[in-house]
């Protein structure tokens, strides 16, 4: 079938997502044909798949096809495409670990759940890495679908389907307006493809394209949607409180980083002309996010709505990298890479403390934690710390980036914003390691230590992993920086 | 020819689009949507997408539409719903975002500067999107979608499957505590 | 040649996903929430075919295909949650769902 | 200098801290020792610091690499007259404040890491010739003050540590805005982005730019100072935390406030300075006059301490803004000379704490005839704090006084009397709680120093009488670096160093 | 032999500092073992053997030679180079006589508290703090550098607190240390400020420099700032009004202490730091002016105060004020030699009227109410008879010392004629009061009948302790004849050098002289006389002139209810003051940091409600923020 393409196929383009997919497909059929008892060929399998994926998406990077288009310019190979792969993976695999407790508590579903986990990241590597908009709607159908199903995985708690409900019924409403955007922009530019308008700007007749900057909008507004940008957000603290610990991580951080890939390609690429369009209102949606993120994330009590706040407010930052244009590419990515792994590492820690298919994830949960459990409490710790931008952390050298970035770009105001939120963000990330380290734990008689809770082989390896990149990255962080800047 | 058409679909489109929103019977929307797949798949047919149109009455209205009536009555809320506002500030919220809206189409018409001007390159024709037309296109230049959608169908099987399955047996004493 | 301006379709279109717009907000049924989502897809396909036809190419059409699919899937598993969660509320009313606050 | 001895500095109790980490935790006993010779090392390390130092305004054991290029960070360390009495008077006071931690008992491992890894910080700041590494050792010495308030405080140690957190971390938000703003200028005026404290030098700024970016930069100093009124984290951070953490908060962590001023400040913006001199010394001529009046009535000890260092850390801030060498001099040798008399005051209130258990001043009485040595030991302190002749305090303020006059008259006038209020406040607490007959049974069989604390007490005691005879050890080696900072205050400005002539011709 | 001398000024200078400095530092660690009296002896030898040094190096002065004209600096090291601080010492004449004044009477009063401290526990500090106070001292009159000078002047401060404060289990004694030592402070504010002025406008601290030719520098103007700031400095360390209230409460001190730092030498300082700088004074003029008329006041007032006293070290400590006060007439009439020449007569007569008062309160079993006294003269005759030379002394009768320094004083005051001549009447008066509280006070203690309490066996004091007293009995006798006008001006001469260039106020006319001593004399034997008549013949006129006098007297005994002013006015006040600021700073600039801390976290609560977990108005805010997008960017254009 696709002979029909030509020269502009290439399997390897498309190479880590089939990976992926066998996978899935091997778990599921696996589970279905052999009705297993445990899940170590689920393991097996997933591991094969996803260092496939990996070794396939360096080989893209390293290859002679990196830079290209394919299957007529439908995927790109290019420097995002490959990083954002890459960041993609590396939560995938992070969240395996996190998630294995889950999945084993999830008995036949989780088989399911790993196929959904494996397609959630499929669909969004394909989301980064298209160059065409129908093409990016389906991969980011294929992974909020996933998503979605994720959030409800657990479905006997009530939260959960809750969670999973809003998420849904607020995700088809973003991906409507997103798809109306492709439709608006196909209307005024008569393509479908990124570049499309690019090519177009030029000869535009006229000087007010409407409908573009209405496609521009809603185009944005799905993808910020994705994000949990602020005023896009508020599906985001209830459906990180509801899915279950295991999978959230994931959730988080993969639809944060396929959204904001897709939001620099759309922002950068079609409509880089418009950028002094569209920088004002992004800029304010960045501060907004960082404001309310930070102010809603002081008032939580649960941690994993802290988190998602949190969260919010990070979107924030990361815009600010979205918001100074295609030079703060390396910056974006660098910041996603961390941040995610510093969440998927932090939501690891609460599906321990507060069990794996658990919803939501009180703070009280967490004291004394330090005594009952050094390694849970000193990882949270870190990555609390990370996250807040402190040096010597990778979140400082990420912050750091964007904040660089954005004044270079002229916003200025947004960057002192965000250092202001910065310290206000203190507050509410030190108040977890206060819990845990200042608070003893109060036990039902004197003297007695609530449940300590243990962290598994894998989660505990996971942990430890985040722990020393953070720290690694926070004190030397040149490697990866290069290798992003080299990449993009 | 094609105005009148347009007027007489056009308005069965709205008002079937209104039903949808304002039936307080679930099976009243479902119909009234079913109106408006239908009369949008006339303006497909005007609009020379052959293939859409069919498979807009089949796929759409036959199968989606009717999943949906299953469904309906499968759960049994096919009874009149309560449709006074319980939420504060929703209405209006609502009610100025469509303001807004109808302003900005206001703007767009009144507007010299945000008129839609299509270029189509001189002489153009408008594609017959016969089946052999599109068929040509999605298995060139759109197979990667088009392979890609079918991710989306396992994706949505298997969330049928993990949401809607009910294995009692399976439950787990540690997930029932909710 | 058309005696109707493909705009006017466009302009048929954005009127019938305000309304599904509304739809979405106005309405507690799950279900009639889901139906608004479909009626603003069918504004979206509706957008595409016409201005498809005005600039003379089928990626429009195509287009349609496959947001066609993204709804069928999106209808599946919509479906699948709501009957999920009417499994243990016995209603499908949304306003219910709202423990996860604040 | 082909041994990289700051970066080694700055490593030592890095390493040290992984030494004590590797104990075993059940040796409990090991921890602290292990940690106390960890953090000699770097007393060696100063030794040679201090004894290869040149007297010259230049930075000395300068190491250059490139960290992030592009981004235009380098590892770039240096010292000069300014830094190296602050690295001296942190590698003495770290080993003394884990001395006198004895008391704690819980978690001793992650005390002693969170005190190693705090002295890494320290020398940090004080060695960074780059700006963003400077922010960085800055922003993380939080950290561990942080844990080291929070776990091992006192009762309010939650509320302390927050508060000291968050209002340090707003300032120095700011100032990282001033430290991006800078680089982006270096980037508009030569293509480049640079942090280099050198590079920032060769910048030309307007002097509005320079007003924003003073003041971005001095409102961060200002909250670490601590100034009024952005002062009040100050008390409580003190009263709760630990010794050791009272002790190299006062002797250290305050000092990076001052040291940031006179660092960046002074020789970064210097006609915001010349433009701020008005403010800056109301606000320290207020710090020096408020601080010591609230002290005067507090019923708390550590808090009296606490708000005698706003009072001194005062003097410090109008020696900078003097911009004279008498008054630079005096800023710069005053913050060891603070360092080691407030460090021996936190240390002694320390000691009485553990055999207390209480700060009140009200609780005690008559300590004098219980614990001689200890009554005399804080007598001293007592007085080189309020700046007797022949002990160290008097030296800064003496010539901070002196050097202050000559541009700020008046102000140095209402600074002098903070020299009264001192007297007032220590010699008042002293009375209360050293004289008269011990009236209470707990107050009258309490034992007197042991050979371990009389031990520690010992090395700041005699550095006191040294400093206090010849400051001429360190002033020597700091006058060349103070006089360029003038001098390049001088001659980028329309300000006039006024010319007195250097003594003796 | 001569080369000695030089040898030792030139290199041994700083053994006068150094050897008590050595005796304080030994006898800190290892006084206790040395136990008593051991540590005494020690001490004392200390403060023996830089007597002897002092001597030595005072020989080429006493010689007349070039050393003498010719201040010889010695410069240990430099302490602050940049404001030219360094520790400088200069041996002029003025210099040697205030080391041989502290190291000669410093001697004897260590000698007698060898028996005054008998029995304390910490007989070996209290020896310690004396050695150290010696050396401070020595360091104050040495000094060529102000801030040297100012060294000394802050550790004899120091050394004031402790021995004040020795007996620091008595509240009060405490509390007297310490308001003695911040009220020196208020004192030492001044005197830093114009060392301020001082460097700002000589670019040194140098006294040699400063003080060689001021008038070329600075202005009168500048100069009477200095002075009259260095007069607050003064007037703090020497008591003089209004900073005088430390001294009597300062006799809390062990009596040897009174006796050393609070009559003989450390109060003083002033007086010599006028002296010293007398040529600051000249040029300013004016300055000398307020100083002579705070001396005279200081005397005035002092002395009425003294009437009123009933506790015998307290009329000695408002005598002492008094006679500072006489002191700081005569720097201020520019009779700097007449002001040496009491100081140094003074140190020996009020040295021995408070050794004498120990030696009373020790055999009285430390009663020091005199009206509990009376009679003593038997049971005590050599502290008596020694205490009598001592009042005719400080009476100013001929020709005890006191009369020919207080006469010198008086007749400079009178010749520099205009306001000092009423400075003089005062002055004059002040005599008269002199006398007649003195002679109350010896009626009150030797005389008369006995009022011991029961079980008091009043005996007299070991030898350690009266030796002293014999020593400075003669001393009060005969140091008066070093300077007799005309006659015998050798005191004059030997400080000439030190004054050089420095106007004095003089009376040439021989019988201008002869005429105010004797009006002099004639107020002291009246105010005896009236002593006497009232307090030891007495009887009905004592009820007479004490029903006569009891307002006055109230006040008197009240000191003019000057230390409760001064509470109720300044301490007070400042404590309140403290305290309102403690609370603005808990209340108001805390509150506002807590507040916003509070208000960010209020907002944040505040938004909570807009999470309404109703997924509709979610989608509405999502409607709303693309529909506010898609305006933001269409507007942005067309507006």
């Amino acid at each position: 079938m696709f002979d029909a393409l030509g020269a502009s196929t290439s399997w390897l383009a498309i190479a880590p997502e089939l990976f992926l997919l066998a996978a899935a497909i091997a778990v599921l059929a696996y589970d279905i044909l052999a009705e297993p008892d445990d899940v170590e060929y689920h393991a097996a399998f997933t591991i094969l798949g996803v260092g496939g994926a990996i070794a396939f998406t360096v080989a893209q990077w390293r290859s002679e096809i990196f830079e290209q288009e394919y299957f007529l310019n439908m995927l790109r190979v290019d420097g995002l495409a490959v990083t954002v792969r890459l960041a993609l993976l590396v939560v995938l695999s992070m969240s395996l670990l996190a998630a294995w407790p889950l999945v084993r508590s999830l008995g036949r579903r989780g088989a399911e759940l790993l196929a959904l986990m494996l397609l959630a990241t499929i669909g969004f590597s394909l989301l980064a890495s298209s160059g065409n908009l129908i093409m990016m709607f389906i991969g980011l159908e294929v992974g909020s679908i996933s998503l979605y199903v994720l959030a409800g995985i657990t479905r006997e708690r009530q939260l959960a389907d809750e969670a999973a409900m809003k998420y849904f019924l607020l995700g088809s409403f973003a991906s409507a307006i997103f798809v109306y955007g492709a439709a608006l922009y196909y209307a005024g530019t008569g393509t479908l493809f990124l570049e499309g308008l690019g090519s177009l700007t030029q000869s535009l007749v006229f000087t007010r394209p409407g409908v573009l900057l209405v496609a521009m909008a809603m185009l944005a507004a799905g993808l910020l949607f994705k994000v949990t940008a602020a005023p896009f957000h508020a599906w985001a603290p209830d459906v990180y409180q509801g899915a279950p610990a295991g999978a959230v991580g994931f959730m988080a951080a993969i639809a944060k980083v396929g959204g904001f890939a897709g939001l620099g390609r759309i922002m950068w690429e079609a409509f880089g002309g418009f950028v002094d369009d569209w920088r004002p209102p992004l800029a304010a949606v960045a501060a907004m996010s960082i404001v309310v993120g930070t102010l809603l994330a002081i008032a939580q009590d649960d941690v994993r709505r802290m988190l998602a706040y949190s969260g919010i407010a990070h979107a924030g930052f990361i815009l600010i990298g979205i918001v100074s244009g295609p030079v703060a590419a390396p910056e974006v990515a660098f910041y996603l890479i961390v941040y995610t792994v510093q969440l998927v590492a932090a939501f690891g820690v609460s599906a321990v403390v507060s069990g794996p298919g658990s919803s939501g994830s009180a703070r009280t949960e967490y004291v004394g934690l330090a005594r009952r459990s050094p390694v849970l409490a000193g990882t949270l710790a870190l990555m609390m710390v990370g996250m807040s931008g402190m040096p010597v952390t990778s979140g400082f050298v990420a912050k750091f980036g964007v904040f660089r970035e954005g004044w270079d770009a002229g916003v200025e105001w947004l960057v002192i914003v965000g250092l202001v939120a910065s310290v206000a963000a203190f507050f509410f990330y030190l108040r977890v390691v206060v819990d845990m380290y200042f608070r003893e734990p109060v036990g039902e008689a004197p003297g007695t230590l609530v449940a300590s809770p243990r962290p598994t082989a894998p989660m505990t390896a996971m942990l430890i992993a985040a722990a020393i990149f953070t720290v690694a990255v926070g004190l030397y962080a040149r490697p990866l920086l290069d290798f992003v800047a080299s990449v993009l | 020819m094609e105005a009148v058409l347009f007027m007489i679909f056009g308005v069965v489109a709205v008002v079937g689009a209104l039903s949808v929103i304002l039936a307080k019977n679930p099976v009243y929307a479902a119909l009234g949507l079913m109106a408006t797949m239908f009369a949008l798949a006339v303006f497909y047919v005007i609009n020379l997408a052959h293939l859409v149109a069919a498979v807009q009455v089949i796929v759409y209205a036959g199968a989606v539409m009717t999943l949906f009536l299953f469904v309906i009555m499968l759960i049994g809320v096919d009874r009149a719903e309560d449709t006074t506002e319980t939420i504060r500030y929703q209405r209006p919220l609502a009610v100025g975002v469509g303001l807004a809206i109808v302003g900005l189409g206001i703007a767009a018409v009144v507007s010299d500067e945000w008129s839609w001007t299509p270029l189509a390159p001189a002489g153009a024709v408008a594609p017959n999107g016969t089946m052999q037309a599109v068929a040509e296109q999605l298995f060139s230049s759109w197979a990667v979608p088009f392979e890609a959608v079918s991710l989306l169908l396992v994706v949505a099987s298997i969330g049928a499957i993990t949401l809607a399955y009910y294995l009692p047996s399976r439950r787990r004493k540690e997930d029932s505590d909710a | 040649m058309p005696d109707v301006d493909p705009s006017w379709y466009l302009g048929l279109a954005a009127v019938l996903f305000l309304i599904g717009a509304t739809g979405m907000l106005t309405r507690r049924n799950a279900l009639i929430m889901f139906m608004s989502v479909e009626l603003m897809l069918n504004a979206v396909n509706l957008t595409f075919v016409a201005a498809g036809r005005a600039y003379g190419n089928l990626d429009g059409q195509l287009a349609v295909f496959f947001v066609l699919v993204v709804a069928a899937a999106e209808v599946v598993v919509g479906l699948a949650i709501i009957v999920a969660v009417f499994q243990k509320r016995v209603s499908a009313n949304v306003d219910l769902l709202s423990e996860l606050k604040g | 200098m082909d041994f990289p001895l700051l970066s080694a500095l700055i490593m030592t109790p890095v390493v040290g801290s992984i030494v004590v980490a590797l104990v075993p935790g059940r040796r409990r006993e090991l921890h602290l020792p292990v940690g106390l010779v960890m953090s000699l090392l770097p007393i060696g390390l100063a030794g040679v610091l201090f004894a290869d130092f040149r007297s010259t305004a230049t930075f000395q054991m300068v190491e250059f690499a490139e960290w992030y290029a592009d981004w235009g960070i380098s590892w770039h360390l240096g010292v000069d007259g300014i830094s190296m009495p602050l690295i001296l008077l942190t590698v003495l006071l770290v080993p003394v404040s884990l001395a006198a931690s004895t008391a704690i008992t819980d978690r001793t491992k992650l005390f002693v890491i969170m005190v190693l890894l705090l002295e890494a910080g320290l020398i940090g700041v004080f060695v960074a010739l780059d700006l963003m590494v400077f922010f960085v050792f800055f922003e993380a010495i939080l950290i561990p003050m942080y844990f080291i308030i929070g776990i091992w405080g006192s009762e309010e140690r939650i509320y302390a540590a927050i508060k000291f957190f968050l209002y340090t971390a707003f300032g120095s938000a700011l100032m990282l805005a001033g430290i991006i703003a800078l680089g982006a200028l270096h980037a508009g005026q030569t293509g480049v982005w640079s942090f280099g404290y050198l590079d920032f030098l060769d910048l030309e700024l307007a002097r509005n730019t320079q007003g924003w970016l003073f003041a971005g930069f001095a409102l961060a100093f200002a909250i670490k100072v601590p100034m009024v009124p952005v002062h009040t984290w100050l008390p409580d951070a003190h009263v709760q935390a630990p010794t050791a953490g009272s002790v190299l908060l006062a002797g250290v962590l305050l000092k990076l406030g001052t040291y940031g001023l006179l660092r960046f400040n002074l020789p970064l913006f210097p006609e915001a300075t010349v433009d701020a001199v008005p403010i800056m010394a109301t606000l320290a001529v207020i710090g020096i006059v408020y601080g010591a009046v609230v002290a005067i009535v507090q019923s708390d000890l550590k808090k009296l301490v606490a708000y005698s260092s706003v009072s001194h850390l005062g003097f410090i801030v109008l020696g900078i803004f003097a911009l004279t060498h008498a008054g630079l001099e005096g800023g710069v040798i005053q913050m060891v000379n603070h360092g080691l008399t407030t460090g021996a005051l936190f240390l002694l209130v320390g000691m009485i704490y553990e055999r207390r258990h209480t700060k009140k001043i009200s609780e005690f009485g008559g300590l004098a005839k219980s614990m001689p040595i200890f009554a005399g030991m804080f007598l001293f302190s007592a007085f080189a704090s309020i700046g007797l002749p022949g002990l160290n305090g008097f030296v800064g303020e003496f010539l901070v006084l002196i050097g202050s006059y000559a541009t700020l008259p008046a102000f140095a006038v209402v600074a002098a009397t903070g020299v009264v209020l001192a007297a007032i406040y220590l010699l008042w607490a002293y009375e209360r709680v050293f004289t008269g007959e011990p009236d209470r049974d707990e107050n009258r069989s309490l034992p007197d120093l042991n050979v371990r604390e009389v031990s520690l007490m010992v090395p700041l005691v005699v550095m006191m009488l040294v400093l206090g005879l010849y400051p001429k050890i360190l002033l020597d080696r700091i006058e060349p670096s103070t006089s360029a900072v003038l001098d390049r205050v001088a001659a980028v400005t329309s300000f006039e160093v006024p010319e007195v002539s250097m003594g003796g011709e | 032999m001569t080369d000695v001398f030089e040898f030792v000024i030139e290199h041994l200078l700083w053994l006068i500092i150094a050897i008590p400095l050595a005796g304080a530092l030994m006898l800190h660690f290892v006084g206790r073992r040395l136990g008593e009296p051991g540590a005494g002896y020690v001490a004392t030898l200390a403060s023996a053997a830089s007597f002897g040094v002092a001597a030595l190096a005072s020989v080429p002065i006493f010689q007349g030679g070039d050393l003498a004209h010719h201040p010889t600096v010695v410069r240990l090291w430099d302490w602050m180079p940049s404001i030219g601080a360094a520790l400088e010492m200069r041996w002029d004449p003025l210099a040697a006589l205030m080391a041989l004044i502290v190291t000669g009477v410093g001697t004897l009063i260590h000698l007698y508290s060898i028996g005054y401290m008998h029995g304390d526990p910490r007989f070996a500090r209290f020896f310690t703090y004396l050695n150290l106070f010696a050396a401070s001292m020595l360091t104050l009159v040495l000094a060529d550098n102000f801030a040297m000078l100012f060294v000394g002047w802050e550790l004899v401060g120091l050394c004031s607190y402790l021995l004040i404060s020795f007996w620091f289990t008595k509240p009060s004694a405490a509390a007297a240390g310490k308001k003695a030592f911040i009220v020196n402070r208020i004192g030492d504010l001044a005197f830093i400020i114009g060392l301020m002025i001082v460097f700002t406008s000589f670019g040194t601290l140098s006294m040699s420099e400063v003080l060689e030719a001021p008038g070329e520098v600075i202005t009168a103007g500048t100069a009477t700032a200095i002075c009259l700031l260095f007069l607050i400095g003064a007037a703090g360390k020497s008591a003089q009004i209004p900073l005088y209230v430390w001294l009597p409460d300062a006799m809390e001190g062990p009596t040897p202490v009174s006796a050393l730092i609070h009559a003989a030498t450390m109060v003083t300082a002033g007086v010599y730091l006028v002296a010293r700088t007398a040529s600051l004074y000249q040029l300013s003029g004016t300055a000398s002016v307020v100083v002579a008329t705070v001396g005279a006041l200081t005397a005035l007032v002092a002395a009425t105060i003294a009437i009123g006293q009933n506790d015998i070290k307290k009329v000695l400590a408002y005598s002492t004020v008094s006679q500072l006060g006489y002191m700081f007439l005569a720097v201020g009439s520019t009779a700097y030699v007449a002001g040496m020449f009491h100081l140094m007569t003074h140190a020996f007569f009020k040295a021995l009227l408070f050794l004498g008062a120990g030696s009373v309160i020790h055999g009285m079993h430390d009663e020091q109410d005199m009206r509990k006294m009376g009679g003593l003269l038997k049971r005590m005759p050599v502290t008596g008879w020694t205490m009598a030379i001592a009042t005719l002394a400080i009476a100013g009768v001929f020709p005890f010392a006191g009369f020919w320094s207080k006469d010198e004083i008086l007749a400079s005051a009178f010749a520099a004629g205009g306001w000092f001549s009423v400075l003089w009447v005062i002055g004059l008066v002040t005599a008269l009061i002199t006398a007649f509280y003195m002679t109350r006070q010896f009626v009150m203690v030797f005389l008369g009948q006995p009022n011991w309490d029961e079980g008091v066996e009043p005996h007299e004091s070991p030898a350690t302790m009266t030796f002293p007293l014999g020593v400075l009995a003669v001393l009060s006798v005969v140091a008066g004849f070093v300077n007799i006008p005309k006659l015998n001006p050798a005191l004059e001469h030997f400080l000439e050098p030190s004054l050089e260039g420095i106007e004095m106020a003089h009376v040439e006319s021989t019988g201008l002289i002869v005429l105010l001593a004797v009006l002099s004399v004639s107020a002291a034997v009246i105010g005896i006389g009236l002593g006497l008549f009232v307090y030891y013949r007495g009887g009905t006129f004592r009820q007479w002139f004490q029903d006569r006098s009891r307002r006055p007297f109230l006040a008197w005994e009240n000191a003019y209810w000057v230390d409760k002013m001064y509470g109720k006015l300044l301490v007070l006040p400042g404590k309140r003051l403290a305290q309102l600021a403690a609370r603005f700073d808990d209340f108001f600039i805390d509150g506002i940091v807590n507040g916003v801390a509070t208000v960010t976290a209020r907002v944040g609560g505040a938004l909570r409600p807009l999470q309404s977990g109703f997924v509709r108005s979610y989608g509405a805010t999502l409607a709303a923020a693309v529909v506010g997008l898609a305006i933001w960017l269409l507007a942005r254009g067309a507006l």
